[in-house]
């Protein structure tokens, strides 16, 4: 069997996929004890859709996630020590302390949250292709968002108006089947996503979102449809969670043979046992991959622990943009 | 009298309410298989089925309205909203609709609706799920909104709610739900608007409601200490909003701390400053102070969120420089 | 060629639609007088949509209706004289001259509203439709709104949870190509409504609204598959506005010509003009039927003037429902 | 200086940006083809095109939220929500991210956005077109609310929005737009958070912002004729506010009315209240009223729509009440 990728780059998204799977690994038993606070919502088993789907980008487009975005952040190239700090709440943290886990920024890298209203994040995402557009730059705006949000309000005006306009809006629906204990069929009368689009005359597209390569073949296509100038892009990624919605869940909503089914089709397994076949990968290289991501997740927790809290004198200094007078 | 949690007092006047009326039906985001966000209709799918206790998608405006309808065709529908952070998106169903259909129609229609939802903040969920914006409801004529802040005011309150002709918005504190209080289950539903004297004081009166209460009735202890007896005020309604008591006790202690946690600048803690400048101005010995959250966007890190809510230590240093300024 | 109705309904529908026509007709010169005020949205040009619909409903069918809702409150039978009385502000009005124009209200008709609020009639039909499911009554809740709120996010929340719950709404909208001043093409990526519906699994249907014949056959089908049990139906009625949005248009964002083609297919005229076909219908007895909708115009003004203010001291009194002590 | 009406300095004002600023659009409900609902952008999409004057589709928290987008990503948009009536679909972007993202981004991020619409009643349009919340608004930090009451204000304001980095709420009462006054069209933009001493007076100080403000001079002009002296005070900002001016004024009077279209419970009057108790109770010869709106969803019939209303009648009786209950 000869491997659509370069090993290079499979093994870069391999270790994409771990290194968020192990921060989040890290970040619940921190949370356990303590150290973590507010509101953590693991990524675990969603891996192959935010590192699938960012390999599309560019470093001047522009990304808009929801509150479970640990993946999107590190993917998207965010230290693991910037976004730890946040989730200490410390000041050097990526968004100083101020938002925690659900909301992680990086202007640099053109990353505008975290978003922890369902749905809150679109229009927004409809905004910034709205300035790209307007100032002539071919760049394209990823709007992540789950299939809870399909619901809101938000995603028909969004969809509207990003296709109305021809916005250059990349639409990425993680459907992983519950908007926390709410099944798709119990928030949908439609369950198919995609043919929601129909609706606004845009493409449309879905992907098996436990695929990685499949995954960013997806989203080149459409990405590259977007870039182009065709208007707004919708693209579902089925996939689903593993872990409970957030720390506070009893999974009263699933069964654990409806979990385990999942879990076979683990996105990192997947891909290990490709690269495997394909020769890419052995023990001593998964294990030196591993302890490569240990590491800098140990650095990152090191970093987060020595990291400064804001002096309290701070508290309302980043309310208004200070103004040179 | 049994002792229990706010929440099993919310589930228990939930549970009454469905077993006793069968227009009452429960509708929101995770109600049923999840058992509730704050896990208070844990149970009820089980007991009252799919029909009466409802999951919906999440569209907040849509279904507050579809409360607003069943209400007009006969029902008696409970709606949660997860919080109040997300009823920003129901707020024109309940401005617009639910607020003014009995006034516009002339009085033909009457709205039965309950709406509760979680509020305020002290979890470190950071600027987007941290606010409480009651006071912003206690701005609409044509609703009603009760803030209980004991385990006895969630089920008085909210049965007082149910039998209401007229929507009324129940704000329950999340930081509430594991706090426990003596409940009597044979009583009837508690009066709406009136509001309870926590602990009688003379040297100053702490006026607040809900997730306030507890911080305040802490400032109150430590002041006692010093020999300041504080009288504390529980609003429980802010609409409508029970001017007579605040007065009665200013009359007796002259001074009063209002403790809100909404913004400082508009909250209903000001609502409250106007009323004793209007009603009860000649009883003051000094001017009417606030302790409210600090003009910012909640942030996330403990220490900062602890710096931006009122806490029982600025209500203390509040009166403390209050009764310094005397004589 | 022979007809396909019965003459007296026939005539009945007729009287109908003229009397929308001639009612709002001296609602305009009313308001020219300072008789009525506030907004005053003319329906003329869509009766044949308010009369063919309102056939296919039942007196304990409910009504849900938008600002510009003379023409549906008329043909549910509200009197003309207590619109009249509301539009004058009278306490004699049919809301007690709380509303006027925007807001009849009629609980006796099961008539509710009367939204200003584009979009916010729908929510609250819904809610109406699952009363009647959870009371098990065999009832319809109509829902009229204009092409206009398809772009709310309260059109697309509303239908799918219709659609979910499989809710007895018959979701009619009132396509007249104009949100105010801003074409259909220019606030829709999809323009043709109807498709919408497929977003949510709901069945749909489209009918030329200026066909009296149409719109009341299309309805009759519709409705009578929502009573059936089926769940909600999108029916979309394609209709124009003759007049101006509102009292304030100036009407510069279509053309004259485009106006004068719609004139031409002026529902009222095309219905005169089959039943003279089919012989139903001769001079006289339309003079004598513009008479006595004249008569009865000029009998709800005179009430209207006649009827009494209502009482300053009861300013606030409906604001809650009193209770008894 | 040139005599224009309010609508045709906001005009003057938009067309002045566009033209100035290419970063600089409008977008919002029929403000091209149409005119624009009160006809303020008659003219601009004929003079800047469709790029740069936008008709948007009815979808207030959207178009709201592009705006939001919009100004992250480097332009200057000015969004139209038609009226505050509608808003209310909008508060969610509004509260949960344009006051947000500066903060919770940690400082990274700014929105420039400028957020125009019209307030307000007394145009007989009931309860869902009659709202005035702007007090709402300005209880919302990470945003500023501006009130322009006069021509020249509509202008300065808006050209003063529309430098300002911050996300900027202007509230245009909707009466005000054929009103007409002196306008310098050289004068650069006004200052954000002054009040205007709008008449001087001795007795009392009438507070107030925006559609009110000729109430206030109307009931002052009236109150002199009896020889009693009103100062007025324009708010002009809401937030910020300025509380110096407020209370300097009230150090001259020693009495004031706060004069705000919003319903009483909760009115921006309150906050007023709250600061004149907060920081001039000493200088108090009594208690500050308040003419607010009568607590009901607004009525049509004129004669009930001004009896809910503030009136200049209404503000007159209060100052000569209060006066009288001097000594
Ligand atoms: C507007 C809004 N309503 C409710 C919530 C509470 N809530 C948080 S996550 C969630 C489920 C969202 O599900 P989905 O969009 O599928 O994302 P997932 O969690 O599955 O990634 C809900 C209801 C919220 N944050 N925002
Ligand atoms: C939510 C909301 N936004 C804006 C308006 C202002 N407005 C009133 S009517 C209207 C156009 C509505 O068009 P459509 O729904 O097609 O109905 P039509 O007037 O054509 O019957 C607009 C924008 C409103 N009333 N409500
Ligand atoms: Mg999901
Ligand atoms: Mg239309």
């Amino acid at each position: 069997m000869t491997a659509p990728v370069a090993r290079e780059h499979a093994l870069a998204l391999l270790r994409q996929m771990v290194l968020i799977r192990r921060f989040e690994e890290r970040s619940a038993e921190l949370y356990t004890r303590g150290k973590i606070r507010g509101f953590l919502h693991l990524y675990i088993g969603e891996e192959a859709v935010a590192v699938g789907a960012m390999q599309a980008l560019r470093p001047d487009d522009a990304i808009v996630a929801t509150y479970r975005e640990h993946g999107q952040a590190l993917a998207r190239g965010i230290p693991a020590a910037s976004l730890m700090a946040e989730m200490y709440g410390k000041a050097s943290g990526c968004s100083r302390g101020h938002g925690g886990s659900m909301h992680f920024f990086d202007a640099s890298r053109r990353f505008y949250g975290g978003h922890a209203i369902v749905g809150g994040g679109l229009p927004v995402a409809v905004g910034l292709a709205l300035a790209d557009k307007l100032q002539g730059r071919p760049r394209v705006t990823a709007c992540f968002f789950g299939d809870g949000a399909v619901a809101e309000g938000e995603f028909h005006e969004s969809l509207n108006l990003a296709a109305l306009w021809t916005l250059p809006v990349l639409f990425l629906c993680e459907n992983n089947l519950y908007a926390m204990g709410t099944a798709l069929a119990r928030h949908q009368s439609q369950i198919d996503v995609r043919l929601k689009a129909q609706a606004y005359a845009m493409a449309a597209d879905a992907v098996d979102g436990m695929d990685l390569l499949a995954v960013e073949a997806a989203t080149r296509r459409a990405a590259e449809a977007v870039r182009r100038g065709d208007g707004p892009f919708l693209l579902e990624l089925r996939t689903y969670r593993f872990r409970a919605h957030s720390t506070a869940d009893p999974e009263l909503y699933r069964s654990k043979e409806e979990v385990e089914r999942w879990r076979a089709r683990d996105p990192i397994a997947l891909f290990t046992a490709r690269l495997r076949e394909w020769g890419f990968l052995g023990d001593a290289e998964l294990a030196a991959l591993e302890a490569s991501v240990a590491a800098e997740i140990d650095a990152a927790i090191a970093a987060a622990e020595a990291g400064p809290w804001e002096p309290v004198e701070d508290l309302t200094k980043d309310v208004y943009t200070p103004v040179a007078p | 009298m049994t002792k229990m949690t706010y929440r099993e007092a919310v589930r228990g006047a939930l549970r009454q309410a469905l077993r006793s009326d069968p227009r009452v039906f429960l509708m929101g985001e995770d109600v049923g298989r999840y058992g509730g966000a704050f896990a208070v209709s844990h149970g009820l799918l089980e007991e009252f089925g799919p029909e009466r206790v409802r999951d919906t998608p999440l569209s907040e405006n849509t279904f507050v309205g579809a409360g607003i309808g069943a209400a007009l065709g006969g029902m008696r529908p409970i709606v949660e909203v997860m919080t109040v952070n997300f009823s920003l998106l129901a707020l024109d169903q309940i401005v617009n609709n639910a607020a003014t259909l009995r006034h516009m129609s002339g009085g033909q229609l009457s709205v039965p609706l309950v709406v509760r939802m979680a509020t305020g903040g002290g979890r470190q969920l950071a600027a987007q799920h941290s606010h409480s914006l009651e006071g912003w409801f206690a701005h609409i004529p044509g609703i009603k909104v009760l803030t209980p802040a004991t385990p006895a005011d969630a089920r008085g309150l909210l049965l007082a709610a149910l039998r209401d002709p007229d929507p009324v918005f129940v704000f329950e504190h999340a930081t509430l739900y594991p706090t426990e209080g003596e409940v009597d289950e044979a009583a009837g539903p508690a009066e709406i608007g009136r509001a309870e004297v926590r602990r009688a004081g003379d040297a100053v009166t702490l006026i607040t409601y809900g997730g306030s209460l507890g911080k305040a009735l802490q400032a109150a202890d430590r002041l006692a200490v010093e020999g300041i007896e504080a009288e504390v005020v529980d609003l429980r309604s802010l609409r409508p909003l029970d001017t007579a008591s605040i007065l009665a006790s200013i009359a007796r202690t002259h001074r009063a701390v209002i403790v809100d946690e909404g913004w400082r600048t508009g909250s209903f803690a000001a609502e409250v400053s106007a009323r004793i400048m209007e009603g009860g101005f000649y009883d003051l010995d000094g001017p009417v102070a606030r302790v409210c959250s600090a003009e910012v966007p909640m942030p996330y890190a403990k220490h900062m969120e602890d710096a931006a809510l009122p806490q029982a230590a600025t209500i203390v240093a509040t009166v403390q420089e209050m009764l310094r300024r005397r004589g």
